[in-house]
């Protein structure tokens, strides 16, 4: 069978290695220039819990997994009960005899193909760790579609080499004879054969990869994190890119002192990111609401998880919108990002120091767990499209005024900040309110003045900021409003939907705040019928745009499980309207 | 450092005039630091004064540095911050005691332990000051305050010891009502290679009645004029921080240790801090390329 | 001059002793059963800023203290300086001759009397420290306006009997001679006699005592703070009570462990409450997400002050509602009320504590500095109109269901919770998401059954809820909609805007949220031209409306130089529109 | 306590087998505990755990008594207010190394110096186990960790000296390998009249690959087999806990004294656990009557 695209899961218990099989899937993937999507799911434990990786590989643009399993690959017993009805009608299920009878098996679904793999036998001939499973099946696997081992070998070599050439090659091995089992067992025929793409090879990011990303690239010097999932890969990046790049990374005591030694870093000249998740962003509100006094500017990555409280750490949600547009005590200006995919996190992180800077105010870019640990392959990132733009501040003495204001009252708000340390430029930070050079001050008109002052910026920095995009057909029957990380199940939802003459498009805000009402209401004028598309219980994307138009949605789609949509879940959701 | 510049320590003053207290505690400090700036030959625009928030905050006002009046209890997170960016200021973060004691404690214990070369002032007057007079937690066991009207129930906070037993590398204590000793004190405490905390016994003339100037001078001890005592035993020095206070009170010393700094590991500030590296074209194609 | 009412203004520099005897005499006025209103302005500082004391006595109801003083005490010369002009055409200025000259002060206001006393040189008469020229004061103010003095020695041996009985007597003295030294002055008689009233002595409240007595009542045994102006003195009121009504109040060491004692103390049995300001409510927002995963019932105090960050410590602002109202990360219910004076206070505080533990959600009050630290003189609560309504707390192992729920899936969402300790109610409270029993479970229909169960109370809920009330004439022109402490300046003004035939009426929210949309459009619908009334900058209510109805109101009354409005402000506001 | 149930340690399972890895020291601890349990003759109702998050914190999920799973470094918090609300419970905080000597430092200083009736577990794995092996504070300089890959800068925190810098009055030292050695500590800690801090070198077989069993087993030195070390010196304790660990790290009862309790002070609890008071219709009379 020729295929456009397959879908691939692995599964089986934490520890089982189902986390870097599926990761070194993907890359062999992308390395031969397929479109992939992948999709990672664990509880938090570290051990004992069951594991998945599912991928989607294709020849064109994919946005997001399906549903649907070409091949499922089941290191335990428990994949096989709990994925075995995502199976496709013909699709392959992998599985060891030792886990589980064929007979038992069959009971359930005679519609599918049931390939044993003595993966266990295999790795105990060659004497390899249990582990090493994960590489049988990933042999196995590209026997299955017909994919040489070659890539794979350079993937294992990247992967393992620090640990040792024994350990490349016994990898190597078990995959070398995972691959031949099955490419015996089939007699060298494979049921399914991947269309040959002649793309160069892609980048395989997650979100927090191209925030990462993003940040070094727009010079963040001070980085600082407690870690948290599903934000704390950003924190391994940067520790590990901070020698090289001149990046000072600081793993702290608590996410209240990583929001104050940003501000420090800020303060001093630095730009300072800091990453989190819900509850850290909670510990940071304090911190968020001083650097807005100080206007200290500084990027904040919140990456979503199911909350309340510590709520579901390794699963995924959109539930912290409104509480990061409304988040610390007092009123500041402030922005709100939530990027749809990797590209735009890499773009819109360069982004956000630019304004976080321009206008000396907090930026906050809203992640969540699917788009911060999932893969995506795309093209190569352009680090020229992130210009660095620092707005007013002053490096050198003799650009500073004579009588120097750090908060002097101008017309659109933005007064110069100074690198600390130059003669000339002695101020105070002042989480009092202050004078026009930092003093404390009680003054009624001074107070006026200054929160005047801070909010005045507004008025330029809307002009720095796009209204949501427009996806699919201009005139559809049915406009899905969405943001963030939906973007790719909704995009993924409407191929199906316009395939099947339905017009639907997607207004997406990959930036939330602050609201630029007028576009708003011109895509709400020209559009038929509306329907709100979030990863939350609420609907917060519908109460933003109501708070700020007036404008009721009345159809929903709301998912509120811990998951991410699936486009099955759209597609369905959008026929029942 | 450069000793020869003309300041003088009214050169340390902004047009404010302190707003503390007749008799307060804090004017000695304050005297004090602009005296060791003084001796020490920095300059105002070297410096960089962080703040927290109560009576000794308010001083912000007061000094004429570049200066940050943090958050209460967050000043040593600010001064790290910032230190680590521009390693080249003289980064001093002074606080209260309620402040960096109570709600800041954590950062306290923590920025001991790293060891990063700047200096802390912990303005311990043993209360809290500036909301009128509640328990400080260095405020002593059985005193009726507002908020504990029927007594402290708790042990104080014993700085100097967790100063110790964090790990710290310059752990001193101070009066206020001795600018001379304590002058001198800040100055060997900015000089340290290290991170230096002095404890500065400071009083409150208005919400504290017991811990008074002549109470303390009836108390005090200086451990430099004990010939026997030597600064770099933590155990003797944390032996002495937990000396019955109706007796004497250390002040001087405890303990000073060179060890590493947290500067030290870092490469990348190795050649010029870290505010001064351009960052207008960073070429990250060797990182892109680790994600083919 | 019989005088319905009287303004009058005590100024001097911190540690004068300007609060004790503006205090002193507000209770004065109490006591003979007037309506007084007080309203105190100081700076963060111990020592050195510019204090004032303003009060407003009268023979019938007073909502807010005016723009116009009829008497001023000048303990210092600042504050002549900074409040000539607000004294009306024939007033007073009570000043000392040392500090001023009265040819210096004629200079600018003809208009008024000036009545030189000789507080220091009294003072010095009877050997007594500086800070007793206040009692001079209040005798003298007492004269002036023909209060004999009995009730001011009853004041007086209240105050200082702690500190023995020659403080008593000298401040006795003191007072009795500023009495006489007027009385002479004026040959005995007055320029105001304010009208006898026959009412019953009148308590003498802030916000902060109302939420302290309302706590008490409604049976808070723990409370927990760290001080945060303005909300310490709810602290005070707890600690000094504690023996006595058996209450443990803990000052802790954080904001940080404030929250989580309260949470921990609640989940054992006992109702619990804390109280703090915007920067202390940052720092719990964590603590409230957990309160809410947990169901733990907890009351909050948030009296808001002018922001972000430290601000202006000791000064107004109505910032923080819609934080409060989207505080802390995750989707959860809860209630934020708002009262407009010390009766709400107290009698809200009492329905907080029910729906706390009815509903097993957090329930936060709004205050402000202007409610928390202003007097208000109001007849006696009545506590019987406080009733305990613990909800489905079960103290007897006898009730307990064989097989106990914690987190029962019932129809309404609220499920049977436990006083801890019981034999047979072992269950976890638990941050993660999790099953009924309390373990942790990252099953995607249990979430999406728990997130349920968690939003189904509001049903319930909100038959719980009141809308906002109207004051003042039902059809009405102009309608004022406004929530919490403007209440006062905005019946104040309603007597003079009503006066001169404008008809004004107000639309008052003392409970925010969840917002009860019916009722509030049946309100808008009635209504003829609405206007906003908010002592912030964004007007937080007219987004709040919005968002819940989609209706903008285009005017707004905003003020946001931390201080509260004054009735003339909004007078001339509405006659503006 | 009454010590003639008939519980066994496995009446302290709950329905969940416990998901921690092979060989993982929370199983030693978990054991301990409910030995202790058994041998003190506690039923599981009197108990309450409350645990921080973190690998220990999933704890909650396997033992069979009250439980508050509270917020990541906010054990003792919630486990004071609900000792204070309801003394009659026994209450037992389990936590992380990283919750509680990192972001929830401060409580454990305070708790320390409060004094009350209660038990602090610390699971000091010297890792952050949970978040996948980044650096702990208790983790030793120079640990290239995923969030330092160039090597720890700081000295480690050190909790028994913190405990004792900040008046805890039961300080001691347990390791999860040896089973019945802990559980004893843990029974003299439940039973110590005052706040009680035993701190648990716990192996993480995942991530740490330094501080392992043997590891442990070879340097492990019993203080009480000591016959000259007396637990009632914290000068002398705290300079065993500075120990080399090289060479010897001491674990036993580092120190213990008597000193009031917090509850001790509470008048308002002395005749029965705030929850018992009726609130049905509280007289508040007298307080208003404060107000005219
Ligand atoms: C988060 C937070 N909580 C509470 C406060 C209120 N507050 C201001 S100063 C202070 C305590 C002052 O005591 P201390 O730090 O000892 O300083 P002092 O005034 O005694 O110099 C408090 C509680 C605050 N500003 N921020
Ligand atoms: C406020 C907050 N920040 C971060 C986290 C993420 N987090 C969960 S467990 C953990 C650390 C675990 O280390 P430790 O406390 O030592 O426990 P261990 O897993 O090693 O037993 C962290 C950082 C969180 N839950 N909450
Ligand atoms: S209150 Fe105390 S600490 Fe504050 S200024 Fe006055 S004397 Fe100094
Ligand atoms: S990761 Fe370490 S601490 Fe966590 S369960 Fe595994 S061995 Fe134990
Ligand atoms: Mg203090
Ligand atoms: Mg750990």
């Amino acid at each position: 069978m020729r295929a456009e695209n397959i879908s691939i899961r692995i599964g089986g218990a934490a520890g089982y290695g189902i986390m870097a099989a599926g990761y070194m899937l993907s890359k062999v993937f992308a390395k031969k220039g397929y479109y992939v999507i992948d999709s990672n799911e664990y509880p938090s434990l570290i051990r004992g819990g069951h594991n998945t990786y599912t991928i989607r590989v294709s020849t064109n643009p994919v946005y997001s997994v399906s549903k649907n399993l070409d091949i499922l690959i089941a290191l335990d017993k428990q994949t096989i009960d709990l994925h075995r009805e995502e199976v496709s009608y013909g699709g392959h299920i992998l599985y060891d005899q030792q886990d589980f009878s064929s007979e038992e098996m069959k009971k359930s679904r005679k519609d599918i193909n049931y390939l044993a793999v003595p993966f266990t036998k295999i790795i105990e001939q060659i004497e390899a760790p249990s582990v090493v499973r994960n590489q049988v099946s990933l042999g196995a696997i590209l026997a299955l579609i017909d994919i040489s081992l070659d890539t794979l070998g350079t993937v294992v070599k990247e992967t393992f080499m620090p640990k040792g050439e024994n350990v490349v090659n016994l990898n190597s091995r078990a995959a070398d004879l995972g691959y031949k089992y099955i490419k015996e067992k089939l007699n060298h025929s494979s049921p399914y054969t991947l269309e040959i793409v002649k793309h160069k090879s892609k980048m395989l990011v997650t979100g927090n990869d191209a925030v990462f990303l993003g940040g070094v690239r727009a010079g963040c010097k001070f980085f600082a994190a407690y870690p948290m999932t599903p934000s704390s890969s950003i924190l391994h990046a940067f520790a590990s890119a901070e020698n090289e790049y001149n990046i000072v990374t600081k793993h702290a005591e608590s996410e209240l002192a990583v929001i104050n030694m940003a501000m420090g870093a800020s303060f001093a000249g630095a730009r300072s990111m800091v990453a989190t998740s819900g509850g850290g962003f909670s510990l940071m509100n304090e911190g968020l609401s001083a650097a807005a006094m100080t206007e200290t500017p500084i990027v904040v990555v919140l990456s979503q998880r199911p909350a309340p409280a510590t709520g579901l750490p390794t699963w995924t949600e959109q539930g912290d919108m409104l509480f990061a547009i409304h988040a610390a005590h007092g009123e500041f200006l402030r922005v709100v990002m939530a990027p749809g995919d990797p590209q735009e996190c890499f773009y819109m992180t360069g982004q956000a120091f630019n304004l976080a800077e321009k206008y000396q105010i907090p930026v906050i870019i809203l992640l969540d767990k699917y788009l911060s640990e999932n893969h995506f392959a795309c093209e190569k990132f352009d680090p020229a499209k992130i210009k660095v733009d620092r707005g007013t501040l002053i490096a050198d003495s003799s650009e500073l005024a004579d009588d120097y204001q750090r908060y002097e009252k101008t017309k659109d708000g933005v007064s110069a900040r100074v690198v600390s340390g130059l003669e000339g430029g002695i101020h105070i930070a002042n989480t009092d309110e202050h004078d026009p050079y930092g003093f404390s001050s009680d003054d009624p008109n001074n107070r006026k003045d200054m929160m005047d002052k801070r909010f005045n910026k507004i008025k330029k920095l809307v002009k720095d900021l796009h209204p949501p995009k427009i996806y699919g057909p201009p005139e559809a029957e049915i406009t899905c409003w969405s943001w963030g990380s939906c973007k790719g199940p909704i995009l993924e939802a409407m191929k199906t939907l316009n395939r099947e003459q339905k017009k639907v498009n997607l207004v997406h805000f990959n930036l939330l705040y602050p609201f630029l009402i007028e576009p708003v209401m011109k895509i709400i004028k020209d559009s038929n019928r509306n329907v709100i598309i979030e990863n939350n219980k609420t609907s917060q994307l519908g109460k933003l745009i109501m708070m700020n138009t007036g404008l009721k949605f009345n159809s929903r789609i709301l998912k509120y499980s811990g998951r991410q949509f699936l486009p099955g879940e759209i597609v369905s959701g959008i026929e029942q309207l | 450092m450069n000793k020869n510049n003309n300041l003088k320590p009214k050169d340390f003053n902004t047009h404010i005039k302190p707003t503390w207290c007749t008799g307060c505690g804090n004017y000695g400090i304050w005297n004090a630091l602009k005296k060791a700036f003084v001796s020490l030959g920095l300059k105002n625009h070297q410096i960089l004064g962080v703040y927290g928030i109560g009576c000794s905050g308010n001083g912000t006002n007061f000094l004429k540095t570049y200066a940050f009046h943090a958050l209460h209890g967050r000043a040593l997170p600010v001064a790290t911050g910032a230190k680590l960016a521009n390693h080249k200021l003289h980064v001093v973060a002074m606080a209260g005691d309620g402040d960096g004691a109570g709600i800041g404690g954590n950062h306290f214990m923590h920025t001991c332990r790293r060891n990063i070369n700047l200096t802390y002032i912990m303005h311990d007057n043993r209360v809290y000051g500036l909301t009128t007079g509640q328990a400080a937690p260095t405020t002593d066991r059985g005193t009726r305050t507002k908020s504990t009207p029927s007594g402290v129930l708790e042990s104080p906070v014993n700085p100097i010891a967790i100063a110790l037993a964090s790990g710290a590398s310059f752990v001193a204590r101070g009066f206020s009502g001795d600018t001379k000793h304590l002058s001198g004190l800040f100055s060997e405490a900015i000089r340290h290679r290290g991170f230096s905390f002095v404890d500065v016994l400071q009083p409150c003339v208005t919400f504290n009645k017991k811990n008074t100037y002549e109470w303390y001078r009836k108390r005090i001890d200086n451990l430099q004029e004990d010939q026997n005592y030597s600064k770099k035993d933590a155990a003797e020095a944390f032996k002495r921080s937990n000396q019955d206070e109706e007796e004497k009170i250390p002040i001087g010393i405890f303990y000073q240790e060179e060890k590493p700094l947290y500067e030290d590991g870092l490469k990348q500030i190795e050649r010029k801090p870290l505010v001064d590296h351009v960052i207008n074209d960073i070429d990250i194609n060797k990182l892109l390329n680790n994600y083919f």
